[in-house]
Parts: C-alpha cells; structure tokens; sequence
C-alpha cells in the first residue's frame, strides 16, 4: 500500500473537521452528537492515516525512489542505514520560490547562497513517526475523552473546532519538512492554545490575582511571542547562514560546515537563539510562566496541549535540528542547564500548591526540563523517549485530575478532596499507575525513560555529576508530590461539601476507557525502549528498539561518533565526540538503578509520612514552615518578579510611547489632514459653479501651454 | 487650382475663438450649445484642411483626418441631444435657462 | 435666385476666391451668433455658419462630410436647438450676465488664442498638387472604405455613444409622470 | 471647368426655376378643378377656357395685394422666412436627372444640374432644410397659432423626414450607388425598384405626402385649431411663396418617388431600340416619360387630398414613429437580405 505520498493529507482531515464544525456549528446547521462524530472522526482518520503511513515507512523507502527520480521536485527520498536515517518527502506546493536569490553570505569572500526555494514540503522519517503517533493517538483519545467532559458546554461545537484545528496545526509543525513549514505549525498551535486556554473567557481563573481566563490566555501568547522572536532570528540566521530553511539540507550543510571558521560561535548563537523559541513553547526556565496559568482552559486541553504534545514541540524541534547542536557544543551546555534548572525548579514550586491541575503543571514543566536536559548533554533518544511515556502518563494524570474535577463540583482545590478512592475506583487506580510511572517505579514507563536521561547526564560526554545532581533532587521532589496529590485527593476522610459529595460517583465509560488505555500505555510502553543500562542488569542485550529506530535521525554525523544509546565503540579523538566520556561499569549500573529506587521511596515515603494520616502531619507541621511554604507557593515570586522587572518598564515605555504616538505621529497625520483641507478651502473658491468661470479657467490653460509651445 | 489649408486652419481659429467667446460671454444655455457647436465645427474643419496637407498615402490618400471628422460629427449629434436634455430639464427646475442659475453643486 | 445658382460653378474655377468668401461669411454669422441677442437670430446664423463650412468641405474635397455636414448640422441639430428655443418659448436674452471682467477677459484670451494657433497655421508646409490626388479622395465610397475598414472599431463605438446619448436625452427630458 | 460647361449650368438652373415657376399655376389649376370633379361641382371655369387663366388672375391679384407686415412681427426673419422656404424646395431639384444626358455644342453633359456620387443625400440636405422656412415663419409671425402650427410642422418633417431616409436607404442598399443618375440607369437595365422594395416604396409615399404637409397630414395648418398655422400671419406675395413652396415640395417627392421606385427617366426598350432615338431626341423621350409618371404622383396627391379625411396630431406621430420607422429598418433588412442571399442586383 502506497500512502507515503499521501502524508500531506494528515492534516488536512482535521482542519477539514475544523472547517466544517466551526462553519456549521456556527450557522447552527451542526447540532449535538454530529459535533463529536465530525471532530472525532477527522481525528481517528488522521491517526489511522498516520499508522498507514508509518507502517508503510518501516516496510522501507527504497521502493519510492523510482518515483522521487521521476518526480525530482516533488519527492525525495533518502535510503537510511546505521547512521544515516531514512526519510521521505513529498513537497506539494511551492511557497517562497525565491530560487536564483542573491543573499549574501557570512562565508570569506561573501559567497552568494542563492537558491532559497522553500515549498509546502511534508516529510516523514523515524522521529516524524513517532510524534505522529503520539499525536494521532493521545490526541484521538482526548477527542473520545472530551465527548463526555465537555458535555453540555455551550461552546460544545467550538471546543471541538478548536481542537481539530489544534491537531491540524501539531500534524503541520510534526510532518513540516522545512523550518517555515515548521514554523506554520509551530504559530497554529500557539494559537489554538491562545484559543482553548481562554476558552471560557469570560470566567475567572484566579481568585487571588482576579485574572479571567482571558487574561490566562493572553499570558500564554505573549510569552510565546517573547519565545518566538528567538525562533525567528535563529531561523533567519540560518537563511542567511545556509540559504536554506530544508532539513535535510541544513543537516548536511551543517555536517560540512564545520571546518569552516564560523562553525562553532554562529551555530552557538543561532542554538542559543532556537532554544529561546523552544523555552517559549516548552515552558522553560525563564519562560514558563504561562504554562500553570494555562490550567485555566478545559482540562482535556491541559492535558493534550499542555501536557501530551504542543509542550514537546521544543524537544521535537532541537531533536529535529540535532545535526546543529552536537556542532554547538555552547548551545548544547545551555540547554542542559536550563533543563536541569527547570526540572528542580518546578518541582520545588509544584510542593506546595493545592490547585491540583497547578501540581501537574509544575510537574509538567519539570519534565520538560528533564528532556531539555537529555538534549543538553547529547541524550536526544532518551528525550524524545521521555517525550512520549510523558505523553501519556501525563494525559492520563490530567484526565484523571479532570474526571476528579468534574465530579467535585469543578473545584480545582485539593483540599475539598480526600478519600475518593471510594467513589471513583477507576479514576484512582489510572492515577495511582501514571503516579507510580512519573515517579520512577521501576519497570514502568517513567523509570525507563527518565532514569536514562539522568544517567546520560553523568556518563555523557556533554553532561556533568552536578547537571546528574540537580536532575535528582528534582526526582525526589517529583515523587514527593505526585504522592501528595495521591493522598490529598484520593486517601484519608472526604473533605468535599456536602451537596457535592451527595452526587459523587464514578465518570463516564467514555472517560474511563481513555484513562485505562492511557495507563495501560503508561504502564508498559517503557518496555519498547529499556536502556542498554537496565537491560544488562538482568542479562538481556540490547533490546533499546526505539534507540534502534531513532538513533540515525539524531546521530552526529560530521562528530567523532560512538554507538547509540552510548555504549559500544569507544570515543575518537575529534574534537566533537558523542556518547559516554566514562563507560558506568556493571557495579555502577547497579548503584544507579538502586538510587533511582531510592528516590522513589524517599518521596513515597516523606508523602505517606507528611499526608498519610489524613494530612495530620502536615496541617502541623505547615505553621513551622510557614515562610517556605510562602515562597514555593507563591512560586518563589517569579510573576511579582516579572511583574517589577519587565512589565513596569514596559509599560513605563508604553505610556511613553502612547504620548509620542498621540501627538507626534498623530500630529503629523492630523496636521496632514488639516493642510488638505485647508488646500481644499482655498481651492474650492474656484468651483463656484458658474459653467462660464470653468471655461474661462481651461481657456487660460490652454493660452498658456500654446504659448508655451510656441515661444 | 486648390485652396490653401494653411488659411482654412487660420479661419479654423478664429471660428474656434468666436466660439469660446460664445461660451464665455452668454449666459443662456442654448447659446452655450450653440458656442460649443462652433468650437466642434472649427475643430472639424481643423481636421478636414490638415487631411489636405498629409501626404497622400495608399490607395485613398490620408483620408483620417475626413474619417475623425466624421466621428465628431456624430458626437456632436449625441451632444446636442444630451445638451437639450439637460436644457429643458433646467428650464422645468428653474423656470429660466440662465446656466448660472444651475450651481446648487457647487462646492 | 438666379444670380445665385451661377456662384456654385464660379466657386469650382476659383476655389481660393470662393473659400474667402466663405470664410467671411462664416465670421460674420459667427459673430452674430456670438453677440445677437435673439436665440431664434442666433440659430439662424449658426445655420449660415455651419453651410459656409459645409462649402469650404466642398472646397477641401470633402465632398462627402458637406453634405453630411448639411443633413446632420444643420438639418438635424440646429433645427433640434431650434425646436427647443421654440418649446420653451425663449424670448431675447436679458441683459446684464457676466461681469464686464470676464467678458473682457474671455474675449483678450480667446484672441490670444486664434492669434496663436492662426500663427502656428499660416506657416504650413507644402501641400500635395491636385494631380496627386486620387480622384476618389473624399467621395462616399472612399469614405465607406475607411469607416467599415480601419476605422470600424472606432465608428461602431461613437454609434453605441449615439445611442446611449439618445437614451439619456429621453431620461433626463422627460416629465416624470405624477408631474 | 470651361465656358460651355459654367453656361449649361446657369442655362439649366434658369431653365429648372422658370419650370418650376410656371408649373406651379397649372398645378393649383388642376387642385381646383379635380377637387371640383371629386366633390361633384364645377370648380373654376370662368377665366379662359375650361377656367385655365384663373392661376394667372390668381397671380395679378397677389401682386397687386398690399403686402401686409404685422407690426408685433420679427420683421427680418418674417421677411426671410418664405424665401427659404422656396430656396429650400426648389434647390433640392437640382441632382434630379430629367434625362439620361444632353448634347450641347457636340458634348454630352448631364442633365441633373449637378451630378455627384451623393447627389442623394444631397437632395436629403437640401429637403432638411425646408424646415427652417415653416419653424422661422411660426416663430417671427409672434402668434400662437403660428407658433404652434411652426412647431407641429417642424416636428412632423423630422420624424417623417427619419421614414423617408429609411426608405431611400433600401435602395441605395439595393442599387449600390447614391448617384441617381446611376439609380435609374440600373433600373431601366432591370426591374424597377418597386419590384424588390414594395414596402419601402409604400413608406416613401406616405412619409412624401407628410414631408408635404399636404391632407391627410396637414395637421400644421389644420384651419379649425390653428386658423391658417404658421402662414397666418402671411399674405401677399410672401403667402404665395409658401404657396409655391408647397407645390414644388409635392413636384420634388413625386420626382423622387419615381427615380429612386419607378425607374426614373427610363422609356422602353424600343424607343432606344427600334425607334433609334438618340441624342437630345432622346433625351426629350426621357424627360416625357418622367413628365407622365410625375404628373401621375402629382394627380395622386390631390386625389388623396380630397379623398381622405385629416388625422389627429398624436395619430400622425405614432404612424411615423412606430409604423413608418419600423417599416423602414425592416425594409432594409430585406434590401440587405436581396443583395447579400440571393444576390439581386435591379
């Protein structure tokens, strides 16, 4: 079966869901079930699609490279191996055919880069297909989910219009061959989530700061914006630099590129300034500040969008743009460190919340930090892997918390929680086994992925013990408050009101179905990429199959290389060298998986000790540490922060700007149109209306310009 | 024996500012018209001597300046009809065919 | 009545004679037009204006735009502008008008004017001799040619004009029915 | 041009004006005496014979009536009114060809006073121009009834004047020549006009009769509404030129009638064959064959004159405007259709 030249379609069936939901929703033609059965359908169709695709892929591309020589501009196809990965790509239409340009060049001598012809190029290889997957099948599922969460909600239709055209705009950002394409994507879901976070715009959101959902939503897009401006300037760089925006291009030309005197500071720079763009969407360290305010939208799309996909669009575009990075080795360090920052950070700051969508922010901008700091130091397989168990076992939290919320009267507060292992068994046992996954139970998801990411920190040749330090005091921290949360909502006596606890029940099947599948997968998809690491600890060999598959995709190719994964060959002599400076000996592999345990336990243990007992020990100890308890949930105070250091002057510029564009600028205009009118008062005297004056005037000319001519 | 164009275009002139004084100097509209029709006539005739001065090409000589001539003639009839419209719709408004009567537009 | 039959061949053998003569005509009766006062005067004259240029076509081998300068000016139009002087029963002009400044202006200017063009004219180059002339010059049929030939798209044009010309002059003139 | 050629020219205009001069009694002669005989009476039979001189007496006593000018008259164009008038009717004669040519001194010259390739439409010109007599005369007489009788006037020539265009335009289609000269001539080598254009010869008639404002279209000087319409105010020898105006006017549309329909000067194939007729011989059975078919048309119009009773002004304008003018243009559709699908050629 050929599909592979069909996976431009992807995301044309949701945004065809989007256009149809919200055309006839609007006109009021499309009523009730025929909402979700649009949506989801274009949803299921994408991933099916998907999987066609992807299964088309792994039967191998070589088959199609009949038809890229016969259609050269339209399809390309790269035979992959051991280290060179395979892709396929078809580019529909052109869009920017600025082919034969003269751009100048950064080179010695100004050489011209000249031949910028960016199309609608879709491509598909190892990394592509995973994220396809994930976001066709997670996404799917929240489409199923939301059918019974969303029901009854005024904007029914518009929530689902929304969500197609969220799916539409990731498939775009994931399938996108080039950077602009990418970058279509990559603004579209900053867009959805601008629309689905303020989506009940006119609610409040925080009663502290009485911003609405609105406000939430707006944050959500500035912030981006700040992040996007990176995005841009490093993508612009590199037009100039490359004069291409094509990955596959950029990949090579970078491999080549690095004897050149340029390599090292301008591929920092233009890292650096990508990575800026992805602190933006992935909510890091600095800018992740909008990421707990955007648990104001509905709780599927915290899930989807805040959670499963549009948050890893950064882990997917540096793994995408790896070839630069290994050759940034500047750019990579910061990474790493922004990433290991972020993962304590969050993590200290998701300890003392009580909202319980706020506690699977943090947690969710924690994990991120985790995978920006497998990126960091050259663990791209192990972040993507990150990626998608966080995936699920964070959609599965966020569907849980949110079959929790709709249940308790739409509180958000963990504290009129408690004991609701009772009513909801399905809801707690989901939760417990996602719990359990991101806190690093050894076999489970969680563990497989996450403890990599830490162990590549140490042994990499890009990583550092300290960068491994901070990443596992963030674990203790994660485990500690995934357990709080477990107790506060699901353990000891029910807090809840009693007009709520009246109705307090079990949700929906077709909530319930989604949180089991995603559980499951939470459970056991750690199974698909066990770490060499694990796997010789019990005697097996190297069973990585997703390091197997993606490893070409993010090898450094042009980099002294060691296998994937980082075991095998031992490290070169270049300058630039990937996989492990140390190789952990049997005995240090064992100490690691015994402290990943530890870590577990530890913030299993100071959980059931602190809030065990119906949160006796807590409800103590909180006078003592009153001020700390302040600080972390006030989020170390950051937003006053931000607020002192960046608004205020903001605004002070604003208003300055404000008074310049009121009386210069629109001086100016209005001097402009005083002066035409006054033109007009003095001219108009001349239109009197008498035919005989008119004539006169044309007879004058016409003297004139006769005597002119014959002078 | 022919008549020399250079002093029918001479007389052209003078016809063409008869006609502008005309215009200028009346204010009934139908002397107006009539005005116009004398400057359409002097341009008429304009066309007419300088086709007696082009050289003779082709198989008819330089008949263009006969054939704009012709043109103007029937603009001139589409003119006059258009122009009598509007003065008997004056005189219906105003009672008077006075041009100066019609300035309500003005600025 | 006689007398005056007999000027038309005399005109044929001394054509320069006879286009003066037309000419002074022609001035007279256009000033007239310009300073009588009585519309039905002034129409009249522009008649005797309109046939002293129709001969002066003739002169020129015009053959063709005299008469039609004779069945369209002058049998149409000005009996068009007549017709209307008539209708609205348009006595002398009163007087008083415009201002003794515009008329002496208008008047210097459009002597500038005729002075300027009529300078520009009177040195005209040489003109083709009468032998060299196809003898069809100016005739119906060699107008015929020209319109239907490379004129065609330009004579079809000022017709549709005629007609849409015609159209608005039924629209603007007619009385509108609760009047 | 030469002597003998600028002396034929003044000999023929001289010749066409006396014509027209004397013609004109006997036509008011034949009016009065067939109107007589139509409406069972004697008419004028006191003097000469059979009342032949009554036109002349009728003449001594406009010449010696006292000229009467209106003093609240526009005096000069009251004076020039009837002038044009006559000037008008009688310079269209002048492309009409009596003869096929004359033989003057050994040369052949035409007969027409002037034969032009337009000659048509110059005869159009010239029939346009007899507007301005009865609209100037309406006007300068400063009298209602003439002033209205002027406009009724004027109104009726032009729209019947468009029929009557229409009409000639059929046969210029079909003929392929505005020289009328040519226009006979192709006749008497074929059929004559009527044949091909019945309906345009049917159009000319009626458009003639009104061109004329002769009865059943002499609404102008309708005598119960508009007293004596724009000749009210005339008398005397200024009244007897619109009189002769009238009756060329009738002499000039029956000559065209018969040109452009009915074949002209043309005479039968043997008075050119067997007879051998040629030169000025000739040329008077031409102009006797033409005589007889215009003096037929002229009898026909005073036939019609006192036959037919007179129409209502509005009848007489939807006859020209919704009858005749479609009539005319359906009429050269079909001159077109002849020349161009079935390539007839008189």
């Amino acid at each position: 079966m050929n599909v592979l030249p069909y996976i431009w379609l992807i995301p044309l069936f949701p945004l065809a869901g989007f256009l149809v939901v919200g055309t006839l929703w609007t006109m009021g033609v499309l009523r009730g079930a025929w909402v979700h059965r649009v949506a989801v359908t274009a949803s299921a169709l994408a991933f099916v699609v998907s999987a066609l695709a992807v299964w088309d892929f792994s039967g191998g591309v070589e088959r199609y490279e009949s038809l890229a020589s016969s259609a050269p501009g339209r399809y390309a196809v790269t035979v992959g191996g051991e280290e060179e990965a395979s892709r396929f790509s078809v580019t529909v239409a052109e869009w920017v055919p600025a082919g034969g340009t003269v751009l100048r060049g950064w080179d010695p001598g100004h050489r011209r880069w000249s031949d910028l012809r960016v199309g609608w190029k879709f491509s598909l290889d190892a990394l592509t297909a995973v994220m396809l997957l994930v976001v066709t099948f997670v996404g799917t599922l929240i489409h199923v989910y939301s059918i019974g969460y969303m029901a009854g909600d005024p904007g029914y239709g518009r929530f689902f219009a929304y969500l197609n055209l969220f799916m539409a705009m990731m498939l775009t950002l994931v399938l996108g061959g080039n950077l602009l394409v990418m970058f279509v994507g990559w603004e579209g879901v900053g867009l959805c989530s601008y629309l689905l976070i303020g989506f009940f715009y006119d609610q409040p959101f925080d009663r502290e700061s009485g911003l609405t959902c609105a406000d939430a939503g707006r944050k959500a897009f500035i912030t981006n914006r700040v992040g996007d401006f990176g995005f841009l300037l490093g993508a612009l760089l590199l037009v100039v630099t490359f004069g291409t925006l094509d990955f596959d291009a950029l990949s090579a030309a970078i491999n080549g590129a690095s004897g050149y005197w340029y390599a090292a500071p301008l591929l920092t720079g233009i890292g650096v300034l990508l990575f800026v763009g992805a602190t933006g969407k992935s909510a890091q360290v600095p800018l992740y500040v909008w990421l707990p305010d955007a648990m104001a939208g509905p709780t599927p799309v915290s899930a989807l969008i805040h959670a499963a996909t549009m948050v890893t669009a950064g882990v997917y575009m540096l793994s995408r743009m790896s070839a630069l990075y290994w050759h940034a080795p500047g750019a990579m360090f910061v990474v790493a460190v922004v990433g290991a920052l972020t993962a304590l950070f969050a993590a200290t700051m998701g300890v003392a919340q009580y909202d319980i969508k706020k506690v699977l922010a943090y947690s969710t901008v924690s994990q991120l930090g985790y995978m920006f700091l497998g990126a960091g130091v050259g663990a791209f397989v192990a972040a993507v892997f990150h990626l998608v168990t966080h995936a699920f076992f964070k959609a599965c939290l966020f569907l849980g918390s949110g079959s929790v919320i709709a249940r308790c009267g739409h509180t958000n507060d963990m504290r009129l929680y408690g004991g609701l292992k009772k009513w909801m068994p399905v809801t707690y046992w989901t939760f417990l086994v996602s719990t359990l996954a991101i806190a690093g139970l050894a076999p489970l998801s969680g563990f497989m992925s996450k403890d990599e990411i830490l162990a590549q920190s140490l042994f990499s040749t890009r990583g550092h013990w300290l960068l491994w330090l901070v990443g596992t005091l963030g674990a203790v921290l994660t485990s500690f408050y995934m357990f709080r949360a477990v107790w506060m909502t699901f353990h000891g006596r029910n807090r809840s009101p009693e007009w709520v606890r009246e109705q307090l029940r079990e949700s929906p099947r077709v909530m319930t179905g989604v949180l089991v599948v995603l559980a499951l997968g939470a459970a056991t998809l750690g199974l698909i990429g066990v770490p060499h690491g694990v796997s010789r600890l019990v005697g097996l060999g190297d069973v990585n199959w997703f390091a197997h598959v993606l490893h070409p995709v993010v090898a450094a190719r042009g980099v002294v290389s060691a296998a994937h994964g980082g075991h095998g060959h031992g490290a070169g002599e270049g300058v630039l060298r990937e996989g492990f400076r140390v190789h952990p000996t049997y005995g240090q592999e064992w100490g690691l998986f015994l402290l990943a345990l530890g870590v577990f336990a530890t913030g299993l243990g100071l959980a059931w000790w602190a809030y065990g007992n119906d949160m006796a020990r807590a409800r103590a100890l909180a006078p003592r540490f009153a001020y700390v308890r302040r600080l972390l949930h006030r989020k170390w105070f950051v937003d006053e922060l931000y607020g002192k250091l960046v608004l205020k002057p903001f605004y002070a510029i604003a208003r300055g700007m404000d008074v310049f564009d009121r009386w210069v600028v629109d001086g100016a205009v209005n001097f402009a149109a005083a002066a035409s009118e006054l033109t007009g008062q003095v001219v108009k005297l001349f239109q009197d209306g008498i035919v005989r004056h008119y004539a006169l005037w044309l007879l004058g000319g016409a003297v004139a310009v006769l005597w002119m001519m014959m002078r | 024996m022919q008549v020399d164009p250079g002093s029918v275009l001479v007389l052209s002139a003078i016809l063409f500012a008869i006609g502008v004084f005309g215009v200028i100097s009346r204010r009934g509209a139908v002397v107006l018209l009539m005005g116009v029709e004398l400057m359409l006539n002097a341009g008429n005739l304009a066309l007419v001597a300088a086709a007696r001065v082009t050289p003779a090409g082709g198989e008819l000589g330089a008949m263009d300046g006969q054939v704009l001539a012709f043109l103007v003639l029937a603009i001139a009839a589409a003119e006059a009809a258009v122009g009598l419209a509007l003065v008997i719709a004056l005189f219906r408004h105003k009672g008077s065919v006075d041009v100066d009567l019609a300035r309500m537009l003005r600025w | 009545m006689i007398s005056l039959a007999t000027l038309f061949p005399l005109a044929i053998a001394l054509p320069q004679a006879a286009f003066w003569g037309l000419a002074l005509v022609a001035v007279v009766a256009a000033l007239g037009v310009v300073l009588h006062r009585n519309p039905v005067v002034e129409a009249l004259l522009l008649v005797v204006v309109l046939l002293a240029v129709a001969g002066i076509y003739a002169l020129l081998h015009a053959w063709f735009l005299a008469v039609l300068q004779v069945i369209v000016y002058a049998g149409a139009i000005v009996v068009l502008i007549t017709f209307v002087i008539m209708l609205l029963n348009l006595g002398p002009e009163a007087r008083g008008g415009p201002g003794p400044l515009t008329v002496v202006l208008g008047g210097l200017l459009a002597l500038a004017l005729a002075l300027l063009v009529g300078r520009a004219a009177a040195g005209l180059g040489p003109r083709v001799a009468d032998a060299a002339w196809n003898p069809q010059f100016g005739k119906v049929a060699a107008m015929g040619k020209a319109l239907f030939g490379a004129w065609f798209w330009p004579f079809e044009i000022v017709s549709l004009a005629l007609i849409a010309a015609m159209v608005g002059a039924v629209v603007i003139a007619k009385r509108r029915l609760e009047e | 041009m030469d002597a003998v050629l600028l002396i034929a020219t003044v000999v023929k205009v001289t010749a066409i004006v006396l014509a027209m001069v004397s013609l004109v009694p006997i036509l008011t002669w034949v009016e009065r005496r067939g109107s007589g005989i139509i409406q069972l009476r004697l008419g004028p039979n006191r003097v000469g014979p059979f009342g032949l001189f009554q036109p002349l007496a009728d003449g001594i006593k406009f010449f010696f009536k006292e000229d009467i000018v209106p003093p609240f008259v526009h005096r000069p164009t009251y004076v020039l009114a009837p002038g044009i008038s006559l000037f008008a009717a009688i310079l269209a004669l002048a492309v009409l060809p009596l003869a096929s040519a004359i033989e003057v001194a050994g040369r052949t010259i035409p007969a027409a006073i002037v034969d032009v390739d337009a000659g048509v439409l110059l005869l159009l010109a010239a029939s346009g121009l007899g507007v301005y007599g009865i609209l100037v005369a309406g006007w300068s007489s400063n009298n209602k009834y003439s002033l209205m009788g002027g406009l009724r006037s004027s109104s009726q020539m032009i729209s019947y004047e468009l029929g009557l265009s229409l009409a000639v335009i059929s046969v210029l289609v079909l003929c392929g020549t505005l020289r009328p000269v040519e226009i006979v001539e192709k006749q008497a080598a074929g059929l004559w006009n009527v044949v091909f254009l019945p309906v345009g010869f049917l159009v000319m008639l009626i458009a003639g009769f009104a061109e004329t404002n002769r009865l059943p279209f002499d609404l102008p000087e309708a005598e119960s509404e508009l007293v004596g319409g724009y000749h009210t105010e005339y008398s005397s020898m200024k009244f007897s030129m619109f009189f002769m105006a009238e009756y060329v006017n009738m002499i000039v549309s029956a000559s065209l009638l018969v040109t452009l329909f009915l074949g002209g000067y043309s005479v039968p194939a043997f008075i050119r064959g067997p007879l051998g007729l040629e030169g000025n011989l000739l040329a008077a059975a031409e102009l006797a064959s033409f005589a007889l078919k215009v003096g037929f048309f002229l009898w026909f119009f005073v036939w019609v004159r006192w036959t037919l009773p007179r129409f209502r002004f509005d009848q007489l304008m939807g006859i020209g405007w919704k009858v005749l003018v479609p009539l005319g243009f359906l009429n050269i559709v079909w001159a077109a259709f002849l020349v161009a699908v079935l390539g007839v050629t008189p």
